[in-house]
């Protein structure tokens, strides 16, 4: 079957190449990251091409050891998720050197590593972030307190989605970013850090950003358990987040939730390998492509499949 | 407590508050831990009134007390000189058995075969150790690294959470309240106070130091210390599954990582209550001092809104301070 | 034996080491109160005195482990320096520990030498030097210590021959005041010999030497001068030569102890135990026996006989490879000491610190803790019952602590003795096998223990009596059997059994091996 | 059955169990040998790749970091004591490592980044040691506190090493071997060396065998395992350097749960969790083990996700083996 996506022909058949992958591993506990790499996997075979995949198991020192297992296979290409933007610079240098183009996907590496990398493929944090601040401020009407719950610290993603929220914030006065804190992507820590803060803001919360679904989820259990106690009263509190979970979908569409951003792990798979197999197959690529991460409200959540997160 | 409100001390005569002071710091070397928890919560309540409101008291004691449980049934292992850092990872198994079994086979079942996966990692646990006598730290580690893999696969592969959340009385574990107090708060305590009775009160408790102190003597002394050893692992264990059945209700939804770390914390737990390992000193009553310090540091901390890295920073401090003060109090005691 | 008593008296060079009005008290006890002691270079100075008389917290005051409350201690004419038992050390004060404090995974050699190993630059160990060196100290200590291979694992000997590695360590430093706190304990008469010509040489080479022991015998053999401790306080300091056991045993407990009980012979009862043909990897070899109620069946050897491994084997706490063990005629297979305890066996091991008492737990807690099988795990302890029985054998065996709550491991040697017989006089079995019951009891207890086996016997309880000392053993027993090499060398009824024959058996046999 | 087996008799062993006693001597007494030897018998055979040259050199790569945490640990473990906060002292050591050289440039910037972290060994170890403190839960506390302190020091962002001085190094390659699995392998024999021939090391067991003993012999116990912490807290040190070395950048959140897997080396490796027993070798080879299983299954293409479940097995199964060879201990831990 014809592939038109490539927009070009591939130096030799698809079937012949041989991609290496390396990612920050955590697909034992991380879904998103499970399902990214499933993805991969299917189209692998789909279209025959031999992927090669070490798994970096949430350790920077560990992926770069594990770029020359890759290097050494001599693929056509290899695409780097990046546990540490900076730390992963020398591996890349090596595999350019070894004349093996560089994919990097999903999290970008940092600029004194640009001229080793071929082409950027996968959604965009800092977009994202900021399409979420958007939405929450407008459901806000442009004013009101907010409380914000980080990803896991020091992770970048974690780090740029937060700061969009405050650049966006930045914009519109009567916003009052009440507190930030440092969660784990985790519903349990969500839950337990948003009690924490009705705690100690109680009705003065009028909104709530997270880095993602699954702490934006915990937060409004533990706004809703609130509401029942009276608390806070019920429907006041705002919640937006950068990137969608199942349950925060359900929130949206049970118009309990503002709006969650579509980073759907198949659709961000598949977009980047397509990037990666054309540069595999010697087919010019822009250096950068985001991927379309659509922003699902209670108003449109129908026009989107449900994340399987 | 008067030491942190001056102000309230009414004015006596000087013998008077030389008699409140002398008070005052026999009360502060019998519990030095508390007193050091009490100063530290005045004072960020200068800053933050409400950490002191009921509300926030039952907050902490509720995001805890799946904490307090498992080191509450850690405290028996560790009485017995052995170390079990397999929990975190249990508790990561059972919260992912039971969201993974509740919508299919109703909440019964699914607490049922929740608690029995845990007792067969107990079991598991105790056999290695006890009847094969194998290292506990090294086998427990094993099973920490297996059960964390097993919770992945199944967190990965099965369901990931319950669909409609409030048709189930299973929330009611996680969410509810009795007489005013959260369910779990009353499960901690009842399990806590059950463990204290045992280690204190029962011929099994004095087994267990008996163990702890010498293996080799209590044999010697016709104490059956395998089986011991075995049922300390299985008490462990449930009491984990347990704590994963309240973390599983919080959020009726299964993460696999929901108990990384919680090993750690609950041995930071049992040895800041200043229970040593091999029984000697220690018990079911300092893991739960343990427990309450470090929730309150934690929860102080976030309500000031500190930022994380220094929260890590204060805390471990605090930790290090609260075990010191601990141990000078004890060798004051031996003296009195 | 100890040809060479009483060297050093007349000319009294002035003291290398002494103390004035030294004063130590833990929680609930006073230890010592204004104890003044002395001892001069090339004398040995017995230091006697009931259990928790004070005796080792002395020494170990002197040899810097604890610290007194009050009063000075001087040495070489000048308050010492010393802060701790490491600086003790360097000067040349060395103590020999009643408890053995050996390293057990550590070879003799490096045991010997720990503390000052020999190095060479870079602070290098001389392995091999240190091997030699051990051989050496250990040779010259006498043929029975040379039997220890200094490259063995300290943790692979038996107990006696670890108490000899503990005293070769006398003789491997130049130290000018040498401390044996209870060094016979645990030895049989042979390696008593030999380390009382150690004790000489030291002697010879003017060490000051400062000694422990319940043994009479051994004091009036070695001592120039005796010091007596009652309750932590002074009872006097006598010339050796110008007293006796009479006057020494008055001073330590205030009266003359009982006339040594004996078990006069009787005839037998039913037939209680029988062993046929027990056999254990190592040390038990093809050994037969039976024991009837009420008799108390000695069992006789030199170190290494195999007597204790044999009580281990009858009580299910060690590995039965072959042999039959009938109760009251019946086949009985023993897998655990609970099996041997519910038939009604006792046994009071050789090793209290390690097997026979719980030394972090509390006197009480460790008293009961066999009664404690009786009753269900899930029972309550009943704190009336316990405190009963606690106090019933507090006065029985005269045992001294602070309080039933204190922890065993600060009771004095003789008093854990004491714990870790009642533990088991408690539950009042029907066979009581007592493994050195009487190791480290001062002479007045010792004679309240002996009247007290002789009163169980007389009440009908059977009882098998491990001993290396000769007159208990002739004392107490109706029947003894001599072992040697794992093996029952000889058999004695009432009467028949004197010193002499008991050693020709075990020593005859020894040779001939 | 009898726990009371004690080591009394030296048990009559056949010539075959004579022999595998022989063999097990010269393996350090680690439960890690015969795992190490199973999983590259086993893997050898399942991917031809395995056992080429390269392939193990970098098995070797990968364990030089946590490697080098375990071997610090070794002799920390053996006198009785743990140290929980190398991982942290690791990650402030990559920090510290970037940060300085453009003032004090690399090699100064290494001196800086080893003397720092066995100030944070020496601490630990002052703690433990003169407050009498369990060095379980201090090191934790420790561990927490510097991870903090580096965050605050040094933000959460990367920073990157100005020059690529330290990466030149990492990449520097010496008879096949990078330098930094050469220096691993050099301190690992060195300390092996070192607790067998020097006054340190017999007394190092010495403390962890008998503590009382010790003492009572005159040993300077306060000393020895305070520099057995230094020691941990120096190789921590190096495993940041080393880190840099490869990453040429420094975070907070490297070396993240190193710790925990330095641990797992070490105990597999035959080390008493209560001290007074364990060796060097049997440290590597647990190390070796841990990344020969884990490169092998990447090799046989193994769903990732199954590696933790086969390390938590193997770890089992090495010491039932273990259990078997040598028999019921006298001592439980
Ligand atoms: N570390 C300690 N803590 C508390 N009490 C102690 C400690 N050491 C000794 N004691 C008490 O001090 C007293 C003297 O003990 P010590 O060991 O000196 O007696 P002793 O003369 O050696 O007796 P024995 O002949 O039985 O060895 C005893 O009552 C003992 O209980
Ligand atoms: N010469 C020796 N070499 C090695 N081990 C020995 C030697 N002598 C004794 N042992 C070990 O010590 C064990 C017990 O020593 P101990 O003196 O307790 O012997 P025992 O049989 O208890 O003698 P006793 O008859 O004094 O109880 C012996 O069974 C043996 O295992
Ligand atoms: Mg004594
Ligand atoms: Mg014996």
């Amino acid at each position: 079957q014809a592939q038109d996506w490539l927009e070009g022909t591939p130096k030799k058949p698809i079937s012949d190449l041989k991609i290496g992958f390396s990612f920050r591993g955590g697909a034992g506990g991380n879904l998103y990251v499970a399902q990214y790499v499933a993805q991969l996997h299917k189209m692998a075979d789909e279209l025959g091409i031999e992927l090669v995949i070490v798994d970096a198991e949430d350790d920077p020192g560990r992926q770069t050891q594990q770029l020359p297992e890759l290097i050494a296979q001599q693929p056509d290409a290899i695409v780097v998720w990046a546990l540490s933007a900076a730390g992963i610079v020398p591996a890349l240098k090596q595999a350019s050197d070894a004349g093996i183009p560089v994919v990097t996907v999903v999290a970008d590496v940092d600029p004194s590593g640009q001229q080793y990398v071929k082409a950027h493929a996968g959604p965009n944090d800092t977009l994202q972030g900021t399409q979420a601040a958007q939405a929450l401020i407008d459901a806000m009407g442009g004013k009101g307190n907010v409380v914000q719950i980080m990803g896991t610290a020091g992770f970048a993603p974690a780090e740029m989605r937060a700061q969009a929220f405050r650049d966006v914030a930045a914009k519109y006065p009567d916003i009052k970013l009440l507190d930030t804190q440092v969660g784990t992507w985790s519903v349990g820590t969500g839950q337990s850090l948003m009690e924490n803060f009705i705690t100690r803001f109680g009705k003065d919360i009028d909104g709530v950003i997270t880095s993602d679904g699954y702490t934006g989820t915990g937060a409004y259990l533990a706004v809703e358990a609130a509401e029942k106690a009276g608390t806070l009263e019920p429907g006041h509190v705002k919640f937006a987040d950068p990137n969608a979970v199942g349950t925060s979908y359900d929130l949206v569409k049970d118009g309990k939730y503002s709006a969650t951003v579509l980073q759907l792990p198949e659709a961000d798979a598949e977009f980047s390998f397509k990037i990666a197999i054309r540069v595999a197959a010697g087919i010019e690529v822009p250096r950068y492509s985001y991927l379309q991460t659509p922003v699902a409200t209670p108003q449109n959540y129908a026009d989107y499949p449900r994340p399987g997160l | 407590m008067s030491t942190d409100q001056p102000g309230e001390r009414p004015a006596a005569a000087p013998l008077g508050i030389g008699a409140v002071l002398v008070h005052v710091r026999q009360l502060f070397w019998r519990f030095p831990v508390v007193a050091l928890l009490i100063v530290l919560i005045c004072s960020t309540a200068i800053i933050t009134p409400q950490i002191l409101s009921l509300g926030n008291i039952l907050l902490v004691l509720r995001q805890f007390s799946a904490l307090g449980l498992m080191a509450v049934g850690v405290t028996f292992v560790v009485l017995c000189g052995r170390l079990d850092v397999s929990i975190g990872s249990m508790a990561s198994l059972s919260v992912v058995v039971v969201i993974a079994l509740h919508d299919a086979f109703g909440p019964g079942i699914a607490i049922l075969g929740s608690l029995a996966t845990a007792a067969i990692c107990g079991a598991i646990n105790g056999y290695l150790v006890a009847y094969l006598r194998l290292s506990s730290l090294v086998t427990t580690l094993g099973m920490f690294a297996a059960l964390q893999g097993v919770a992945n696969v199944i967190g990965i592969s099965g369901v990931q959470l319950v669909k409609n959340p409030d048709a189930s009385w299973f929330a009611f574990i996680g969410r509810g309240y009795i007489l005013g107090i959260p369910f779990p708060v009353w499960m901690f305590l009842t399990v806590a106070a059950t463990g204290a009775w045992v280690i204190g009160a029962t011929n099994f408790g004095r087994s267990i130091r008996a163990v702890g102190g010498s293996e080799k003597a209590s044999v010697y002394s016709s104490i059956d210390a395998k089986a011991i050893i075995f049922w300390s692992f299985m008490i462990s264990a449930l009491c984990t599954g347990l704590g994963g059945l309240i973390i599983a209700s919080r959020a009726m939804q299964a993460q696999a990582d929901s108990g990384v770390g919680m090993e750690i914390m609950a041995l930071s737990a049992i040895f800041l209550g200043g229970t040593s390992l091999g029984g000697g000193v220690g018990g079911i009553g300092r893991t739960v001092i343990g427990v309450i310090v470090l929730a309150s540091v934690n929860n102080t901390l976030v309500m000031v809104g500190m930022p994380i890295q220094a929260q890590w920073l204060v805390s471990g401090t605090v930790i290090v301070l609260a075990v010191w003060l601990d141990s000078i109090a004890r060798r004051r005691r031996l003296l009195a | 034996m100890a040809a060479d008593a009483n060297i050093g008296d007349g000319t009294a060079p002035p003291p290398i080491l002494s103390v004035r009005g030294m004063t130590k008290s833990f929680p609930g006890v006073k230890a010592l109160q204004q104890v003044d002691f002395d001892v001069r270079p090339g004398e040995v100075h017995a230091l006697c005195g009931e259990n928790g008389a004070g005796k080792s917290t002395l020494m170990r005051i002197l040899a810097g482990d604890y610290r007194a409350d009050d009063g000075e201690i001087i040495f070489n004419g000048a308050p010492a320096t010393y802060r701790n038992a490491r600086e003790a050390r360097r000067e040349g004060i060395l103590l020999i520990h009643q408890e053995i404090s050996l390293v057990p995974e550590m070879t003799v050699a490096a045991n010997i030498f720990l503390g000052n190993l020999p190095k060479r630059r870079f602070g290098l160990v001389r392995h091999r030097d240190m091997v030699q060196k051990a051989r050496a100290t250990l040779e010259t200590a006498g043929s029975e210590f040379s039997r220890i291979d200094p490259r063995s694992k300290v943790s692979e000997l038996s107990f006696a021959h670890q108490q000899m590695v503990e005293i070769a360590r006398a003789t491997a430093f130049k130290s000018s005041v040498v401390i044996f706190d209870e060094p016979t304990a645990s030895l049989t008469l042979s390696e008593t010999n030999a380390l009382f010509a150690t004790i000489a040489r030291l002697k010879a080479q003017g060490v000051a030497i400062i000694y422990i022991s319940h043994k009479m015998s051994e004091v009036f053999a070695l001592s120039d001068r005796v010091t007596v401790l009652r309750d932590g306080s002074m009872r006097g300091t006598l010339k050796t030569a110008e007293t006796n056991e009479q006057e020494v045993t008055r001073l330590m407990i205030g009266r003359d102890i009982a006339v040594a009980a004996r078990v006069e012979a009787r005839e037998r009862g039913s037939e209680l135990l029988r062993v046929e043909a027990l056999e254990s990897p190592g040390f038990v070899k093809d050994v037969s026996f039976a024991v009837h109620s009420g008799e108390v069946l000695g069992l006789y050897g030199l170190i290494g006989a195999g007597r204790t491994e044999t009580a281990e084997v009858v009580f299910g706490v060690r590995r039965r490879t072959g042999g039959r063990i009938f109760w009251q005629g019946r086949e009985v297979n023993i897998r655990s000491a609970r099996d041997a305890v519910d038939l009604g066996m006792g046994l009071v091991p050789e090793d209290r610190k390690g097997k026979g008492l719980i030394l972090g737990l509390t006197g009480i807690n460790n008293l009961t803790m066999v009664l404690m099988r009786r009753s269900g795990l899930m029972r309550l302890p009943d704190r009336k019952r316990d405190m009963n029985v606690y106090e019933e054998f507090k006065t029985k065996l005269d045992i001294r602590a602070a309080s039933a709550d204190t922890l065993v491991n600060t009771l004095s040697g003789g008093n854990q003795q004491k714990i870790a017989l009642a533990k088991w006089l408690a539950v009042n079995p029907s066979l009581l096998i007592l493994d050195e019951p009487t190791r480290g009891i001062d002479v007045g207890a010792k004679a309240e223990i002996h009247a007290l086996i002789a009163r169980l016997a007389e009440s009908g309880m059977s009882i098998i009596l491990i001993s290396s000392e000769m007159p208990e053993i002739l004392a107490l027993s109706t029947r003894v059997l001599t072992f040697s090499e794992g093996r029952i060398v000889g058999e004695f009824g009432t009467g028949e059994a004197t010193e002499e024959r008991l050693l020709s058996t075990v020593v005859g046999r020894r040779a001939a091996a | 059955m009898s726990v009371a087996e004690p080591a009394t008799h030296p048990v009559e062993s056949t010539g075959f169990r004579r022999y595998l006693g022989a063999v097990w001597k010269a393996t350090g007494r680690s439960p890690a040998w015969p795992l190490l030897t199973l999983l590259v018998v086993f893997f050898a055979f399942q991917s031809p790749f395995f056992l080429s040259p390269f392939n193990i050199s970098v098995i070797l790569g990968q364990t030089v970091l946590v490697g080098m945490l375990a071997i610090g640990l070794t002799p920390l473990a053996i006198s009785g004591n743990i140290d929980l906060s190398v991982g942290a002292i690791a990650a402030l050591g990559t920090c510290l490592t970037v940060a300085v050289q453009p003032f004090v440039g690399p090699v100064g910037a290494v001196a800086v980044t080893l003397a720092c972290s066995t100030l944070c060994g020496v601490i630990n170890g002052l703690i433990v040691e003169r407050l009498k403190l369990n060095s379980i839960i201090v090191t934790i506390a420790v561990g927490t506190a510097l991870h903090g302190a580096t965050y605050l020091l040094f933000g959460v962002t990367t920073k990157v090493a100005p020059d690529t001085s330290f990466v030149d190094f990492g990449s520097l390659k010496l008879l096949g071997l990078s330098s930094s699995v050469i220096i691993f392998l050099l301190l690992a024999i060195a300390t092996s060396l070192m607790l067998r021939f020097t006054v340190h090391g017999v007394h190092t067991y010495a403390i962890g065998g008998h503590r009382q003993a010790a003492l009572d012999a005159g040993v300077n116990v306060e000393r020895h395992v305070l520099i057995n912490f230094a020691y941990s807290g120096l190789f921590a040190g190096l495993c940041g350097v080393l880190l840099v070395a490869s990453l040429g950048a420094g975070s907070p959140t490297y070396a993240k749960d190193y710790e925990l897997w330095a641990i797992i080396a070490v105990v597999l490796g035959g080390t008493r969790l209560a001290g007074g027993a364990g060796t060097v070798a049997g440290t590597v080879a647990a190390a070796l083990s841990l990344t020969v299983l884990r490169n092998g299954m990447t090799l046989m293409k193994i769903d990732v996700r199954w590696f933790l479940i086969a390390l938590g097995l193997s770890l089992i199964v090495a010491l039932i083996l273990d259990r078997l060879r040598s028999g019921e201990p006298d001592v439980a831990e």
